[in-house]
């Protein structure tokens, strides 16, 4: 006869963890001191643990906690976090505490992620986009404990997460409703808190660091570094497309190439009369240089996957724009914001290192394994989406035009931008014949290689050379050569066939800053709405305090 | 060389100048001429207190003892690298200093600097290099950086930059190579009393470093370059 | 173009010849030893650098207001505005000229990190040559104006030339200190100054901590045409160096040594030098700290 | 000087039909990271000659390719073009010579 079926042992496991976690602490809160004895008491061996990495603030006291943990007591953990950005993230591998990795995006760890893997002591699930990632916390990867950060938290142990709430919501629901065990660090213990972002019920533990947690401004870009080739870049991406296609809802990706659109919307598209027609609902993180655009009457609504810092002033100042709770700090959420870039977004514009003849683009590189974080899902078609609109199905009948069958039936697309130098620093091409995608995933044994935008969603390709529009491309050979027709002095754009360059052009699938009407002789700092981080100051009312480190006066 | 040895071979025990720490000051004899000495020893940084108490003798000399001579004892590692001192300015404390010497010279005092032991770049801009002139001992170091530094800079290796040294005074140290850049006016050989008695003859009262440097075949371009301003 | 486009031109953003350009009355500017005279320094190719054509100084003589100036300006993107033997002896040689030609005064628009390290020995030569050529120059009456403003600062021996002159003028974001924050760090570690801290750099060494002090005589925003009407505002001021003078100057300073005993921030020495509101001055603009200036004097 | 570091001297020159004729030299740019200088002076006879020093060694069939393409837009004649680069990338070093070529005259 079989044993009885047991459906509570991940139940009866919460009990247990509980049940030893009472020696060191009595309550919800626990002391500093015996966080680690907390930890060893919660987490067993084997366990899959979330440990709160985000893109800006980390849970980096329990982190620390972790890592000085007993290796030969805590051992064999699968680590589940979207970001793996402090060296602790990692140290739980070298010490042997973790064996098994599922993340999303590794940044300024990635040389380090990469030798640790080539030496087998790291063994990676997957590199996953965001939203993926947080869709398996709730299907196959869901955490037996979650060590997240807020900001602060009552004597109950409800959280406020503030401004930069990030992934915390999509880790807590997963962990607290299987059973998991949730341990919160926090700035502060408040009597009353601005708003609860978490509820208590769904938190086991709160301790208080005694240092407020890391936070990285990391969507600041000082304008003053913004080159003139990248203003003429953005106003061909204002003309040549956003004006082209009448984009009224997009996403931007990081960078100085995105900064300068930014920049540009209250002087350059003013004068050419956009204002309304173009930029009016955004998915993207509170960048400063959306300050003029958003002081300017651009900007109907903004909605974030985290906040920024020095912003916290500004967005409450605006809430018609920025989502904020009813404590006028803002909500960020980085589910919510990936699904409503994903599904409820005409437009990403992006940059890549590297992009090879048949679009496919890359941030991979030998020797680092960095990841995707939310640009994949950015910058992908949503092949989900049903709601139409006129920028989509501009798009969408661009790319079936003479097209019959499946391929023909009419849908819209979206316009997926990469936006690239055909020279990086120190003259390394962005124009390649094979990524280094492909030799990386040979290196660390990936069943695919880790291309960030796949070909096939690609749109257009934006070079101080011009616009490719892959959408009226109608075999790889035209795509091949329209790649090469923007890729100017690279290899790759030398090898271009002339003829089939100038027919292309012909077509309008290239065009150059004069098809556009675009003079590079205008493409002068001068168009940018604010030149410096002062003048962003200045553009907020003041309201904008930016960090230390970008101030220059 | 120490200090003191250079005080007593140039002025005998009679000296009356005197250590305050890396601070030194005070007077002597020489060829029966009274003459007020500064300077610093122990490589002292020069901070902006230090650059102050130098000023100061130099004011007081020149308020009390008009037209005597000035002597310069030099030995400082460079400027004084620290946040207090950049905050207080010491960009102005060492540009002070500098008028000093220089409204001295203008009301005929003799001013002449001796780097006794080394001499880096801020410590002696404008003591020793403002000075009517700037002497050495043959076995003092003058210098900005040392070779491995430079080949920091300019990522070149230190091979390269030593062999480029050995044919352009312009990158190596060494108090040879000022010599013939005209930084350093004379080298004082073991008559030291030699030395200071030719300096306080014969160094001109007007800047002509350029023109040595031209006439001694280390800095040939200066000279020529500030004619052709002069004639464009 | 639409009327919410600044037309500020910013005085850091411009070359040393767009500040020229802008700063002089137009056209008025006629250069000595100009960059098609490849008057150059010969010691950099062999270090692997391109020289400039004009060594990273424009020199010569313009009209401000309608007034006969003489011109030196250094291009802080070449080298950082470091001194070279050439661009050193270029300075040299417009302030010997000024002593021989009388102009009304000189301008100096300084950028630079001081020494050229790549021409070291040369280079800290050449600066003390300038030094003396600049007070020879004020000694004869004519006086010297030095502009900061430049992305570069004013650093080094520069730091100390301008100093040296009559009457300085800075921006907000212009500095005029002696070694750069990286070098204290490299020197002191980064708990002795933290360079990648902008905050505390400005703080320490930017234009509103050197007017708030006295070290400049001029705050001003970063706007070429602000440095013109500064420029022309300190055209006649004199400032002869005198015993006198310098005894002042010696109690100032003196002063302020005391006063900076035990002051860890600009913002201590600002309070412990009287200056009202301290805390608020980082986040004041050029105005404001003017005011607060003249008020803390008052 | 045979101990050069890492400068490299390229020349090039092109046939052009647009006369530039008698004209004060135009200075653009600044030698600066990832910037250059253009020098436009008057030459005798019909070619555009370029003379480039670049602190990027190995890059000359780039060069090559970026100034035969700004000749092929100004077809200048009696011009001599003298570059001081380091390290700028085409898109910067066709616009300096963009800007030059709209100071003449």
């Amino acid at each position: 006869m079989n044993a009885p079926l047991v459906w509570d042992t991940q139940r009866r496991s919460r009990a247990a963890r509980l049940e030893r976690a009472r020696a060191c602490s009595s309550g919800k809160q626990v002391d500093a001191a015996a966080i680690g004895a907390l930890l060893r008491a919660v987490i067993e061996p084997g366990d899959r643990v979330c440990l709160e990495g985000n893109n800006q603030k980390q849970a980096d006291f329990l982190a620390r906690a972790l890592t000085a943990l007993d290796p030969t007591a805590v051992n064999g953990l699968h680590m589940v976090q979207s970001v793996l950005a402090l060296p602790e993230h990692l140290d739980v591998f070298e010490n042997g505490m973790a064996s098994k990795l599922d993340f999303s995006f590794s940044g300024p760890q990635g040389a380090r992620l990469a030798r640790l893997v080539s030496t087998g002591r790291i063994d990676i699930g997957a590199i996953h986009t965001y939203l993926e990632l947080f869709a398996r916390y709730f299907v196959d990867l869901t955490p037996n404990v979650a060590l997240i950060c807020a900001q602060a938290a009552d004597r109950e142990g409800n959280l406020y997460t503030g401004a930069n709430t990030e992934d915390t919501p999509a880790i807590v629901e997963a962990t607290a409703f299987k059973s998991g065990i949730v341990v919160a660090q926090v700035n502060e213990v408040l009597d009353r808190l601005p708003r609860v972002d978490v509820p208590a019920s769904w938190v086991d533990f709160v301790v208080q660091s005694p240092r407020p947690h890391f936070i990285e401004p990391l969507f600041t870009r000082d304008p003053a570094q913004i080159s003139e080739i990248q203003v003429l870049m953005a106003m061909m991406a204002i003309k040549g497309i956003y004006a082209e296609y009448g984009v009224q809802r997009l996403n931007h990706g990081i960078g100085f190439d995105t900064a300068a659109i930014e920049l540009l919307l209250p002087t350059y598209a003013e004068s050419l009369g956009l204002k309304g027609r173009i930029c009016s609902h955004w998915a993207l993180n509170p960048h400063p240089a959306l300050i003029p655009a958003i002081e300017a009457g651009w900007v109907k609504s903004v909605h974030s996957f985290g906040s920024e810092m020095g912003m916290e002033d500004y967005i409450r100042a605006r809430p018609d724009v920025f989502f904020t709770g009813p404590d006028g700090s803002m909500r960020s959420n980085r589910a919510f914001c990936q699904a409503a870039g994903h599904y409820a977004c005409d437009l990403f514009i992006g940059s890549t290192l590297q992009i090879d003849l048949a679009a496919n683009s890359s941030t991979a590189t030998l020797g680092r394994i960095a990841g995707f974080g939310g640009a994949p899902n950015m910058g992908a078609d949503a092949r989900g989406r049903r709601h139409a609109s006129e920028t989509w199905l501009k798009a969408g009948r661009q790319a079936r035009e003479g097209l019959a069958g499946a391929r023909g039936t009419p849908r819209g697309q979206k316009l997926v931008v990469q936006m690239v130098e055909t020279f990086r620093e120190h003259m390394e091409p962005a124009f390649v014949e094979t990524l280094d995608a492909w030799q990386l995933a040979e290196q660390a044994k990936m069943p695919l290689p880790p291309i960030m935008i796949y070909g096939d969603d690609v749109t257009h390709i934006l070079t101080e050379e011009g616009i490719a529009n892959l959408l009226l491309c109608r075999s790889d050979d035209e795509r091949e050569q329209a790649v090469r027709g923007v890729a100017g002095y690279t290899a790759v754009g030398l090898a271009r066939d002339r003829r089939a360059v100038e027919n292309l052009r012909d077509r309008g699938v290239i065009q150059r800053a004069e098809d556009l009407g675009v003079d590079p002789r205008l493409a002068t700092r001068n168009l940018l709405a604010a030149r410096s981080m002062r003048d962003l100051v200045d553009a907020s009312g003041g309201l904008y305090a930016p960090p230390g480190r970008f101030r220059n006066w | 060389m120490k200090w003191t040895d250079v005080a007593t071979q140039l002025f005998g025990n009679g000296h009356e100048i005197r250590a305050d720490g890396e601070f030194l000051s005070g007077s002597a004899t020489f060829d029966g001429q009274a003459i007020a000495v500064v300077g610093s020893t122990n490589h002292a940084p020069i901070g902006y207190a230090l650059a102050l108490r130098q000023a100061k003798v130099v004011l007081e000399t020149i308020d009390l003892h008009p037209g005597r001579a000035i002597f310069l004892l030099i030995d400082t590692q460079g400027q004084q690298l620290r946040r207090h001192d950049e905050l207080l300015g010491i960009n102005r404390a060492m540009a002070h200093l500098g008028c000093c010497i220089d409204l001295a010279r203008r009301r005929g005092h003799r001013v002449i600097g001796l780097v006794y032991d080394q001499a880096l770049s801020g410590g002696f801009i404008t003591s020793g290099l403002i000075a009517d002139a700037c002497d050495a001992l043959p076995e003092a170091e003058i210098r900005v950086m040392r070779i491995p530094a430079m080949a920091r800079v300019t990522k070149l290796s230190e091979d390269v930059l030593t062999a480029l040294s050995a044919s352009n005074p312009v990158f190596a140290p060494g108090v040879q190579n000022y010599l013939r850049m005209g930084g350093v006016r004379a080298l004082w050989q073991a008559d030291l009393k030699a030395g200071l008695r030719d300096a306080l003859t014969h160094a001109a009262t007007d800047d002509r470093r350029a023109i040595d440097g031209r006439e001694r075949g280390g800095r040939l371009l200066a000279a020529a370059v500030v004619e052709q301003v002069l004639a464009a | 173009m639409s009327s919410t486009l600044p037309d500020r031109v910013s005085y850091a953003e411009c070359s040393a010849r767009e500040r020229i350009a802008r700063l002089f009355d137009a056209g008025s500017f006629r250069e000595w030893l100009p960059p098609a005279m490849r008057v150059m320094s010969p010691h950099l190719a062999q270090l692997g650098v391109p020289a400039a054509f004009d060594d990273g100084v424009a020199i010569g003589e313009a009209r401000l207001a309608e007034r006969r100036v003489f011109v030196g300006a250094q291009e802080g993107e070449f080298m950082g505005g470091g001194v070279g033997e050439v661009h050193g002896a270029k300075l040299v040689g417009l302030f010997k000229r000024a002593l021989r030609d009388r102009p009304d005064a000189v301008l100096l628009l300084a950028e630079s990190g001081g020494v050229r390290l790549h021409e070291a020995n040369a280079g800290l030569i050449a600066v003390s040559e300038v030094m003396r050529a600049l007070l020879d120059t004020r000694a004869a009456g004519i006086p010297v104006i030095v502009l900061i403003g430049g992305a570069n600062g004013c650093f080094g021996g520069m730091g100390i030339v301008a100093r040296c002159a009559d009457h300085l003028v800075i921006s907000d974001i212009g500095r005029l200190a002696m070694s750069g924050p990286e070098v204290i760090e490299a020197s002191h570690g980064v708990e002795e100054f933290d360079s990648r801290d902008r905050a505390l750099v400005w703080r320490t060494t930017g234009g509103k901590h050197r007017f708030l002090v006295g070290d400049c005589d001029q705050l001003v925003e970063d706007d070429v045409q602000v440095f013109r009407a500064a420029a022309v505002r300190a055209l006649d001021a004199l400032r002869p160096l005198t015993l006198q003078s310098l005894q002042d100057e010696h109690a100032v300073l003196t002063q302020r040594l005391h006063a900076g005993e035990g002051a860890e921030d600009a913002v201590d020495l600002w309070q412990s030098l009287g200056i009202a509101h301290a805390g608020a001055v980082p986040d004041m603009n050029a105005e404001q700290v003017r005011t607060l200036r003249q008020e803390s004097l008052a | 000087m045979s101990m050069a570091a890492g400068l490299e001297t390229l020349q090039y020159s092109f046939t052009g039909s647009q006369a530039a004729g008698m004209f004060a030299p135009v200075l653009v740019g600044v030698v600066g990271s990832g910037n250059l200088e253009v020098l436009l002076e008057p030459s005798p006879g019909t070619a555009c000659r370029f003379e480039v020093q670049t602190s990027a060694r190995g890059f000359g069939s780039i060069w090559e390719a970026v100034l035969r393409d700004f000749h092929s837009r100004h077809p200048l004649a009696g011009v001599a073009v003298a570059i001081h680069d380091m390290g700028a990338t085409p898109a910067v070093v066709s616009l300096r010579l963009a800007q030059a070529a709209a100071a003449l005259p």
